[in-house]
């Protein structure tokens, strides 16, 4: 069995537990790494101990779970770090916007309305992502057979739109008129365009 | 690839390898000395008979990655200069290597064969007599063999290096931190444009004529806005004072919306008040008149 | 713009380094855990240099190559550390790094250009194992009967191998001067254009 010093077994011990895949135990470290050299379980245990005092100040941390050692991001941290994983959500469909429109328009206002209007049936996913998006909430139950819920917009959809009431909501008519118009007029071209936020 | 590279280079250096096919192979290809060949030109001594013990050989020579392998092999093997390729000499031990290929029926490329007609090109044209009429620009045939066997030499050993550099899965490793448990990613969600709620909302209405169009003029919005707020302001259980629905801050016009609201949604049967005695407070509640 | 004081923004740039799945560019931390603090490249500059000498006397280390940085291995250990793993590492044949080597000196190039100089075929698999590794890929098409695709490395070569540039690559002066040479002796410029197989 060979010897090693106690400066370059840390070395090795540390690397071991970051570049492995999984969390890893002390008898691993042995069986692996450490499997050539003689390394006394007090010794193992010392080093990863200064390894954990190593690290605590820094953005990661030397943690032991169920499996063994591993290193992990500092819980602090974990706002930003999220972002590393950050995903765009598909661009609302057609459906999508005339659901939020009538929502917006017609409330309170249940499903069974919004599909009369739209002549098909609106996806509960529909109803999901503008709930969780926070646009638009459950405000009461229509007294009918069923008891169905009725939609209504919430103050964040205001927020978004930067409107302070839905009287700020153009009218749908005079609106559409004027993106007509507009072809002709570039004024009011502009309008046209969609804010973009 | 280290191990059959190691074969070429023991060979080259004419040592014995330990066992003594090996060392028989690299004798029929021996020159005697580099100083018979001078100017490259031809006059040399018959080489010594050949005999190549197939098993030795074919080790070797499938570790050529190619003609030029080769030819490389074999200048560096006799220590020529290659800028001074002594192009007969070098072709006869060529041709030797090919037959012995072919005698071992290892699969011959093309490219050999190729080589082959090349270099017999080239003796065929420093063997004729130069002509006195003609430019004195006319190159050295052997100059384009010369520049690709350079050139495939820089190669080789750009080869040999990059194989060399430290690289992940061998020397390096790449080291994989997981993030707490509090990590998750975020979902960016799409940008939507007040533009597009209101042509959405024209053209489902356009769709749907049976919709009369008045419903969406503007007083009737912030009426159905206030019927949205009420309804939240309230719950199924208690009564709530009427009074607590309107806003004296937002002046008569304000009011007058409430109270609309409100009466909206009786008609609606979505709240209902009572009145416990004339000039009572009316209260109200979310639901609809129980018919006794 | 929100400020953040440097010890905090160190440990967030370790932390971000540590746990993506790929070397992170100095861009690519500003777009993403940076977004909302205001980090001049100074500043940032010196967080990465610190976190580099920090790390000089550890197990594992901090280096920059081409796609950005990454926390890797020392190399030393690598004898010990292989032992993580069942397999070990893949061997590449000479004729795939004779390949790999000419794409990487002289790219963009096509296949008979590289046929020409190591005067045998590339096989199909070679070209394909190397993009599949993704360490190759085609950036183009050569003006030239058959269109030939013409081939360059990629920046994943680059990081396999350790190497921030391609200026990194061992003998890069050599190829240089074969160039330069081939270029500026006339008669040799002929002879460049070799007989095509």
């Amino acid at each position: 069995m060979k010897k090693i010093n106690t400066a370059q077994l840390k070395q090795l011990v540390e690397a071991a537990i970051f570049v492995a895949d999984k969390p890893i135990s002390r008898q691993q470290l042995k069986d692996t790494v450490l499997n050539e050299f003689t390394v006394a379980d007090r010794t193992l245990s010392k080093i990863l101990n200064e390894l954990k005092l190593d690290y605590q100040p820094r953005g990661i941390q030397l943690i032991e779970v169920a499996s063994g050692f591993r290193f992990q991001s500092l819980d602090a941290l974990s706002p930003w770090l999220s972002k590393l994983w950050q995903e765009s959500a598909p661009k609302y469909s057609r459906a999508m916007l005339e659901t939020l429109a009538l929502i917006a328009y017609r409330q309170p206002i249940t499903r069974g309305e919004i599909e009369q209007v739209r002549g098909v049936a609106v996806s509960s996913n529909i109803i999901k992502t503008l709930t969780e998006r926070g646009w638009i909430k459950v405000v009461g139950h229509k007294e009918v057979p069923g008891r169905p819920a009725l939609y209504a917009t919430t103050k964040e959809f205001l927020d978004y739109f930067s409107m302070s009431s839905l009287a700020d909501l153009p009218d749908a008519d005079a609106f559409e008129n004027m993106a007509e118009n507009s072809e002709s007029d570039p004024t009011l071209k502009v309008l046209n365009e969609a804010p973009s936020k | 690839m280290n191990s059959s590279a190691g074969k070429i280079q023991v060979s080259s250096e004419h040592s014995v390898v330990g066992n003594d096919a090996s060392a028989a192979a690299t004798a029929p290809v021996q020159q005697p000395l580099p100083l018979a060949f001078i100017n490259g030109e031809a006059l040399i001594e018959k080489p010594e008979d050949l005999f190549i013990p197939p098993d030795a050989l074919e080790v070797i020579l499938e570790t050529f990655e190619g003609p030029l392998d080769l030819l490389l092999y074999l200048i560096r093997k006799q220590k020529f200069d290659i800028t001074v390729l002594p192009i007969a000499d070098v072709t006869k031990q060529y041709m030797e290597y090919v037959d012995a290929m072919m005698a071992l029926k290892l699969e011959l490329a093309a490219e050999y064969l190729l080589m082959a007609a090349i270099l017999a090109e080239i003796k065929s044209r420093l063997l004729l007599p130069k002509r006195s009429d003609e430019s004195e620009e006319e190159e050295d045939p052997r100059a384009e063999l010369i520049r690709r066997l350079k050139e495939y030499e820089l190669v080789k050993q750009a080869a040999e290096d990059l194989d060399l550099q430290p690289r992940l899965e061998r020397d390096i490793f790449e080291v994989s931190v997981s993030t707490s448990s509090n990590v998750v990613p975020i979902r960016v969600e799409p940008d939507v444009s007040l533009a597009e709620v209101v042509l959405a909302f024209s053209q489902a209405m356009k769709r749907a004529e049976a919709f009369e169009h008045h419903t969406i003029a503007r007083e009737a919005l912030s009426t159905r806005e206030r019927m949205s707020m009420i309804l939240d302001l309230l719950n199924n259980t208690d009564y709530s004072p009427l009074e607590a629905l309107f806003t004296p801050e937002e002046g008569r016009a304000g009011v007058v919306v409430s109270f609309l609201a409100v009466l909206e949604l009786v008609k609606a049967q979505l709240i209902f008040c009572v009145q416990a005695g004339p000039y009572a407070k009316i209260h109200v509640k979310l639901g609809a008149h129980e018919e006794d």
